[in-house]
């Protein structure tokens, strides 16, 4: 089974931002929700590198080990998702993510913040697939379309990549090799455990 | 590179797949349900309700609901790069943006405003109906009614003043078929006061490039520029104006392990990823050239046999350089001699060496000198006509560089026939028009201010006034004004208002105009400045994204896009606009008499037939609708590097993707286009070429023509002009034309058939002729090192109008005062009077301007759009640490940016970074809406009010235009920067 | 006893006030996030991920999807 | 065991480092001169890396265009730490405190029994020990204390306890509720500290006769009872503790309900570890309260149930204050310093 994995190449990053409104544009997400954001490293200085960065859908996920309510479950691809239903909004899942993932549609006080969203790798929530209630909730379901996130597939350098984490590794490797340079695989190593070795 | 994943097909089958394999940690969404046990009241009843979805099971093709999905392809309205958008359409809605993966030019992707361009269709802050000023107020009024009293008023104008006090600016964002009926209409009207973008992006280019070598367009092609070994980007930053084109650069940096040199006053997001980044002070292009060209002479290493080949006068240049010793350019340029020694030496040996350019070398009172010296210097190095190699000219928006083939430019009818009796004569021939005829619409002007009076026919081969300067030709007194009166009506079609420079003078100008129509999806900066009460008019048009076309990316791809959706809400596409104005002023018979018109709207497939039957100076001949359609069909056939398709494809064999211009000969001939101009190592049936020899044979007993150099396979082994019937007399060629084409020559050129030529001949025999023989229609010339019809036939260094080091200025003055265009330009007296002043003591700061890779041109279709908006809500100055630590201004902090004309002020937050260098600021120059301070939002019409508004950059920028093309100075003045 | 069931009335009433006070100085996310220089329309049009009400509860099924 | 000191370190390393951060950028910045800087970095060969930055603070921060200055935060590792406490540490050191304090409480109701009256000469006689206003504050304060504890270690063992009886959806239903209740009780849990505190402050100032009182063992541990004023040690350190720990409950928690307010992320996960620590000592402590009050010693919840005790009892346990109550009351005729028109 594929385990599906984000790699930001920030050699390739550009912040154009086409990830963060390919999100939107596939869900329909409101403003003030991102799902994906881009953040620039550096900036204006030799160096400045921007990366892409949304849920990384990390093994052993911290949001779903601190949920109170365990409103988190792992897809047989290994895609982090949660329940709006079971969620309380707490914003615990936030605190722990390591990539600032976790949204509240309303913010000022953790009283009735609404129910968490954070990106669903295009993967929709626990509601029948392609569902208009789980489009409602989650936003659309590309995985079960047999599609990929619109993020990455979007990518304007093709610097965001996704899909079983063995093979982008290997692409981002190859490209590693063949340019002589790369600033590594973001996130990775806090995400995942490991780290693309070249 | 993206995997797509290959189990299972779409939809529910999909989820099987992946549940059986499922790992014990692993938890399927239903399973899930299943586990979480007792359901709490109402809250998980929710996920029984309503099964099957209204959007994605369509999608999916689970067609569980009968309405079916459609896939509509178009091409992205931003920038040039000419992205294929896919949609998804379900009843008449768009649903759903699809990666457009099979486009060679994309493949797949999109930049930010790509990505959200699904929301230009359903925008609630769309114009939704027309209407109208009445007494500082909008109301809506009817199309019928809008289009009548427009037309009564401006022919009430032309009988009053004379068709040139209409002005018509046209768009960009047109399609080719809209700009060339547009073109068309200005000439039916009879004025040559027909303008767009470009004059404000790229006409620099177009002018220093066509004067160079023939045509004025991107030598190769964003996929092209994979085989360059070393790449320059002078004044762009394309990873924020032309992302797309990024995954093609940097590709080509990766894979080649190519040089990337960004030359730029701003450390660009494009200048993060450079091999090395020289920063230049603001307006020293040509110093910064010359120096690097001053090495490669000084070293011997400029290609010597491409030079006396294919050059001419390169040895006027010589002399040029050996001015800016490394001492001399650093002290202009502030740029060290030993970088520059290192730019020189892999751009001229580690080849191919491409050279990209922005509006950061365009957009100046030396606008054209520095695009001549850019392309000097890849004549210089040889590095024109090679894949890898050329003057990759990244455009501004989606169809710049088709509008302007269209001819919506003040100097030219379409396909760059210029104004002279032969080219009108050509077109009336093509329009089926009598010549006298499109004579008599014009005016003549009376004699004043010591000029001579102008005839119909001069009137006719007159250039008009320039779109940065109409504010000019309102507000200026008007015996200074070279026509019969001063503008009086201004009709805007896709244009923002806050594209020009000097805003306060713009304002001025509006509120004495006798009428305004603004036709655009939005209500644009023109009808939002509170400047006017009545007389003002604003006609919805739908983006074209709603509407059939042809468009033509920066590469010269012509790409068809098929409308997506009907127009929204009350809008009409320009092609009904157009047709319904003419229509109202009797014009319609005699405008679309070839074109097929339904229900009031002609048909754009139509339109391009006219077009490719007059289409030959720039071989817009072969490009039909059909073969475009097939293009499109067949995107996937196309070689990502090379564009072109395999030989052995039935519908598109052997093409180069979207038939780039010049495509000779009728479209039967099957000509491939050619993806890259001037190569050489081509024949010309496979897309190969000459330098144009467009300036005659030869100047001074020197030849014009090319030494020893041609096209693969031709039967001309030496130079050659351009083909008349008289050359192909003497060649004997004549006798292969057919009867037909015979006859067709002979009707055109009635009494003096030896004139016809190449570019008039109607049958397209002359061009097929030479197709055969191997042979360029256009001649084999050489490329012109020494342009001596320009103001500076050799490019020289200028200082800009306000520049913060007088002590230049005596050494390096701007030109002399001197009319242009219709207009005084006064750059010279208002240099001296900064000078004099010591402006640059008050206003120490350089200012800059550029693109936000959220948003276009005057941003307010982007600017309305939710998705962008959010991710730039606020316009900034950005200000070097150092001086923002001076002025106590801390970062996102509100600042006064105050420029050194009109007491010109503007309120703007502060991004303190050290992108820009100490004493340089930039600001974006997309937003509009607020002006000097105050916030304009009650003035848009209700509900029609872009999401997010900002002071224009323009409301400080000043005075200051190139002389060849009136391109404004909006790269380089003064400011003053302080906390609010 | 009085003062224990007073204890809780006065308890619960201090909670319900707190609440209506919290609710009432909550900002959605799409205000919270916008600038001097941005108008954003109410979000109430979309129905998608966060409710028509902004506040997580589930859409009204009804609501088509897109529009 | 190992990851729970870490997020600490981290916090404090985090600290230290962010003045070597300054230190270190100089070396980046770009040379200017002229307002030119023409140097000719190699912006490729410098691209910053994860490893570069993490030396140089704990998360990795950025500049990001939309105005919501948390998510500038690129990667913040310690949310895997702040996630090792939460889930590795918490449990253990909550059901430790709470199963330990009743298993304590156990041992020491087996070994020492109910604490019974001693009948005297002054038994039957009553004495107003508190008056309703303290009953009030004190009901208010403890009925939300209630509601607040268990609401609270719902956080920590609801789905481990609570989630497998009752199902992922009505659990979720009830932490719903529970969140709402700990959200908006903690208001009159916060007044009725603050009013505790203002009440009962100037009788729990600990003096010389708490050190007797401590020395004696409280009359637990020995025989006969050691003097005390109006509130014994213990008592007193109740009320410290309630003052202490409501107000650390207070401020932590105020910065939960307002997150970002004042604190960034790093400081939201410290609020959260420092308010589940205190949390579950506060229920430990409050365990221990209940019990003496109820179960633990005959006599002693009339002080709160009905305000009147057993004169006898009162004598006993707090002698001194008796002796100062009897003497007002014969000098002004009052028998209690706070009564209340309404009882």
């Amino acid at each position: 089974m594929a385990r599906m994995k984000f790699l930001c190449d920030a050699d390739r990053c550009i912040e154009c931002n086409a990830c963060v409104t390919a999100c939107k544009n596939e869900h329909e997400v409101p403003w003030g929700i991102n799902r994906r954001r881009v953040v620039t490293l550096n900036d204006g200085k030799p160096g400045e590198r921007s990366v892409s960065m949304a849920c990384m859908h990390c093994t052993d996920a911290p949001c779903a080990a601190v949920c109170p309510v365990n409103c988190f479950y792992t897809t047989a691809d290994a895609v982090v998702l949660h329940s709006k239903d079971i969620c309380i909004g707490c914003g615990y899942c936030f605190y722990a993510c390591p990539f600032g993932a976790p949204q509240y549609p309303k913010v000022g006080n953790f009283g009735s913040r609404g129910k968490m969203d954070k990106c669903t790798y295009c993967a929709g929530g626990p509601e029948p697939d392609l569902s208009t209630i789980e489009y409602e909730k989650y936003g659309s379901n590309r995985l079960a379309e047999g599609k990929l996130p619109l993020c990455a597939e979007m990518c304007s350098t093709k610097a965001l990549l996704a899909g079983d984490g063995e093979m982008i590794a290997e692409i981002y490797k190859q490209r590693v090799i063949k340019r002589g340079y790369g600033s590594g695989a973001w996130g990775w190593k806090t995400a995942y455990r490991e780290t693309v070795a070249i | 590179m993206l995997i797509k994943r290959k189990t299972g097909g779409p939809g529910r089958n999909n989820r099987q797949t992946i549940t059986i394999g499922e790992t014990p940690r692993a938890l399927d969404r239903r399973a899930f349900l299943r586990n979480s046990g007792l359901v709490a009241g109402g809250l998980a009843a929710a996920g029984a309700i309503q099964l099957g979805s209204v959007r994605k099971a369509e999608a999916a093709g689970a067609s569980a609901i009968g309405s079916e999905v459609t896939v509509k392809k178009n091409i992205c309205t931003h920038c040039s790069v000419g992205c294929t958008v896919t949609a998804e359409v379900v009843n008449g809605v768009w649903v759903g943006q699809e990666p457009s993966f099979t486009s060679p030019i994309n493949r797949g992707t999109h930049c930010a405003k790509g990505a959200a361009i699904r929301e230009l269709v359903s925008s609630d802050r769309r114009l939704k109906y027309p209407m109208k000023m009445v007494d500082g107020q909008w109301t809506r009024i009817s199309w019928d009614q809008a289009i009548d009293e427009i037309g009564d008023k401006i022919t009430g104008l032309r009988d009053k003043y004379g068709p040139d006090s209409v002005y018509w600016l046209g768009s960009a964002k047109f399609t080719n078929e809209a700009a060339y009926i547009f073109r068309k209409f200005g000439a039916f009207w009879g004025t040559n006061s027909v303008d767009h973008q470009a004059r404000i992006c790229h006409s620099t280019t177009v002018a220093g490039v066509a004067n160079t070598w023939g045509y004025g367009a991107q030598t190769n092609s964003y996929n092209d520029i994979r085989n360059a070994k070393t790449m320059i980007i002078l004044g762009g930053n394309p990873a924020e104006a032309h992302p797309v084109s990024l995954q093609h650069v940097l590709s080509g940096k990766e894979i080649n392990r190519a040089n990337m040199i960004v030359i730029d006053p701003r450390f660009t997001r494009t200048a993060a990823h450079a091999t090395d980044y020289v920063r230049i002070r603001s307006g020293t292009d040509i110093p910064v050239v010359w120096g690097i060209l001053w090495h490669v002479f000084e070293n011997g290493w400029e290609d010597k046999e491409f030079i006396s080949q294919r050059v001419y006068a390169m040895d006027d240049v010589r002399k040029e350089v050996a001015k800016w010793n490394p001492e001399e350019v650093e002290r202009v340029s502030g740029v060290p001699g030993e970088q520059l020694r290192r730019v020189a030496e892999k751009f001229a040996k580690e080849k191919p060496a491409t050279l990209i350019w922005c509006m950061g070398a365009t957009q100046h009172t030396v606008g054209t000198a520095n695009v001549r010296a850019l392309c000097i210097l890849c004549l210089a190095t040889g590095n024109v006509g090679k894949p890898g190699t050329g003057a990759n000219i990244f455009r501004g928006h989606t169809n710049v560089q088709g509008a302007t083939d269209m001819g919506l430019d003040v100097t030219s009818l379409p396909l760059y026939y210029g104004l002279v009796e032969g080219a009108w004569k050509h077109w009336a021939r093509v329009w089926d028009v009598e010549y006298d005829w499109l004579q008599s619409r014009f005016d003549e002007v009376p004699a004043k201010a010591g000029r001579k009076a102008r005839t119909r026919k001069e009137s006719m081969e007159a250039p008009g006034i320039t779109s940065t300067r109409w504010f000019d030709g309102v507000n200026l007194p008007e015996e200074q004004v070279d026509q019969r009166t001063g503008i009086k009506a201004m009709m805007v079609f896709g244009h923002g208002g806050n594209t020009v420079t000097r805003l306060p003078e713009a304002v001025k100008g509006l509120t004495k105009l006798d009428l305004l129509v603004v036709a655009d999806p939005h209500p644009t900066t023109f009808a939002a400045l509170d400047a006017r009460r009545d007389n003002t008019y604003l006609l919805p048009i739908c983006t074209s994204l709603e509407m059939d076309g042809s468009r033509t990316a920066s590469n010269r791809s012509i790409q068809w896009g098929e409308q997506i959706v009907k127009p929204a809400f009350e809008s009409k596409n320009d092609y009904e606009v157009i047709y319904r104005l003419a229509n109202k002023l009797g014009l319609a018979d005699k405008m679309f008499k070839n074109i097929k018109v339904a229900n009031n709207v002609p048909e754009a497939e139509d339109i391009l037939r006219e077009i490719n039957r007059g289409g030959w100076s720039t071989g817009y001949c072969g490009q039909s609708p059909e073969r475009l359609k097939a293009h499109m069909r067949n995107q996937a056939k196309f070689d990502l590097v090379t564009l072109r398709a395999p030989k052995d494809d039935p519908e598109v064999g052997g093409d180069y993707y979207g038939l780039p211009w010049p495509c000779w000969g009728k479209p039967e001939l099957k000509h491939p286009g050619t993806h890259i101009l001037y190569n050489t190592n081509l024949h010309i049936k496979e897309g190969g070429g000459t330098f144009r020899a467009r300036f005659g044979t030869e100047r001074n007993g020197v030849t014009l023509l090319a030494e020893d150099s041609y096209a693969k396979g031709s039967d001309l082994t030496d130079g050659y002009p351009e083909f008349t019937m008289a050359v192909f007399k003497k060649l004997g060629w004549d006798k292969d034309l057919t009867a037909e084409e015979m006859a067709s020559i002979t009707k055109t050129g009635g009494t003096n058939i030896d004139a016809v030529s190449w570019a008039t001949d109607l049958s397209g025999g002359i061009q097929r002729v030479c197709l055969d023989h191997g042979v360029t229609p256009y001649g084999n010339g050489k490329a012109r090192a020494n342009a001596w019809n320009l103001p500076d036939p050799v490019p020289v260094h200028r200082e800009p109008i306000y520049t913060p080091r007088p002590d230049l200025v005596a050494k390096y003055p701007t030109r002399p005062d001197e009319r242009q265009l219709r207009m005084p330009n006064i750059g010279f007296s208002v240099q001296k009077a900064a000078v004099d002043r010591g402006i640059a003591k008050d206003f120490p700061i350089i200012l800059t301007s550029g693109r936000l890779v959220e948003y276009e041109g005057g941003g307010e279709e982007t600017r309305s759009n939710p998705w962008l908006a959010e991710l730039q809500q606020d316009m900034f100055v950005e200000i070097n640490t150092g001086d923002a630590t001076d002025r106590g201004i801390k970062d996102g902090q509100f600042v006064w940016v105050s420029g050194p004309e009109n007491n010109a002020k503007a309120k703007v937050k502060a991004l303190v970074t050290d992108r820009v260098g100490k004493g340089v600021a930039f600001m974006p120059f997309h937003f509009s809406g607020w002006y000097q301070g105050d916030d304009m939002r009650k003035f848009y019409p209700h509900g029609t009010d872009p999401v997010v508004l900002g002071e224009s950059s323009n409301n400080t920028t000043t005075y200051g235009f190139d002389p060849v093309t009136g391109m404004q100075e909006t790269k380089c003045t003064l400011c003053q920067i302080r906390a609010v | 006893m009085k003062a224990f069931i007073i204890a809780l009335i006065v308890a619960v009433a201090i909670g319900t006030l707190a609440a209506t006070v919290l609710n009432e100085q909550q900002r959605f996310a799409y205000q919270a996030f916008a600038t001097s220089g941005a108008r954003v329309s109410d979000p109430a049009g979309h129905s998608n991920l966060v409710g028509p009400k902004w506040n997580g509860v589930t859409p009204e099924p009804e609501k088509p999807s897109k529009s | 065991m190992r990851r729970g000191p870490t997020l600490f370190r981290t916090l404090v390393a985090a600290a230290a480092l962010t003045v070597s951060v300054g230190a270190l950028s100089p070396a980046l910045a770009q040379q200017t001169k002229d307002g030119l800087n023409p140097t000719g970095q190699n912006p490729t060969a410098e691209s910053v890396n994860e490893e570069f930055l993490f030396k140089q603070d704990p998360k990795i921060t950025g500049r990001i265009s939309i105005p919501d200055h948390k998510a500038a935060n690129l990667i913040q590792p310690a949310g895997r730490d702040y996630r090792a406490f939460r889930e590795s540490w918490l449990p253990w050191i909550g059901a430790l405190a709470v199963l330990g304090i009743i298993a304590l409480l156990g041992a020491f109701y087996l070994w020492r029994g109910r604490i019974r009256l001693e009948p005297n000469a002054d038994s039957g006689k009553t004495i107003l020990r508190f008056g309703g206003f303290e009953r009030f504050t004190h009901w208010m304060t403890s009925s939300c204390f209630i509601i607040l504890s268990l609401s609270g270690l719902n956080y920590i063992f609801g789905k481990r306890l609570l989630m497998p009886l009752i199902g992922a959806d009505a659990f979720g239903v009830i932490s719903q509720y529970a969140k709402y209740s700990h959200i908006y009780l903690a208001w009159p849990f916060m007044i009725g500290v603050a009013l505790m505190l203002v009440l009962w402050i100037k009788d729990n100032i600990p003096n010389r006769i708490d050190w007797q009182w401590i020395k004696a063992g409280g009359g637990f541990l020995g025989k006969g009872h050691p003097h005390a004023e109006r509130f014994n040690a213990g008592q007193k350190m109740v009320f410290w503790m309630v003052v202490g720990f409501g107000s650390a409950m207070s401020i932590t928690g105020l910065m939960m309900i307002f997150p970002f307010a004042l604190t960034d992320i790093t400081g939201m996960q410290v609020m959260q570890v420092v308010h589940s620590l205190i949390g579950v000592a506060f229920i430990a402590g409050i365990l221990a309260h209940i019990y003496i009050g109820t179960l633990g010693m005959e006599g002693a919840y009339d002080a709160m149930g009905s305000g009147q005790v057993d004169l006898g009892w009162a004598k006993d346990h707090h002698d001194l204050w008796v002796a100062k109550e009897q003497a007002k009351t014969r000098n002004d005729s009052r028998i209690s310093p706070h009564q209340v028109p309404a009882e």
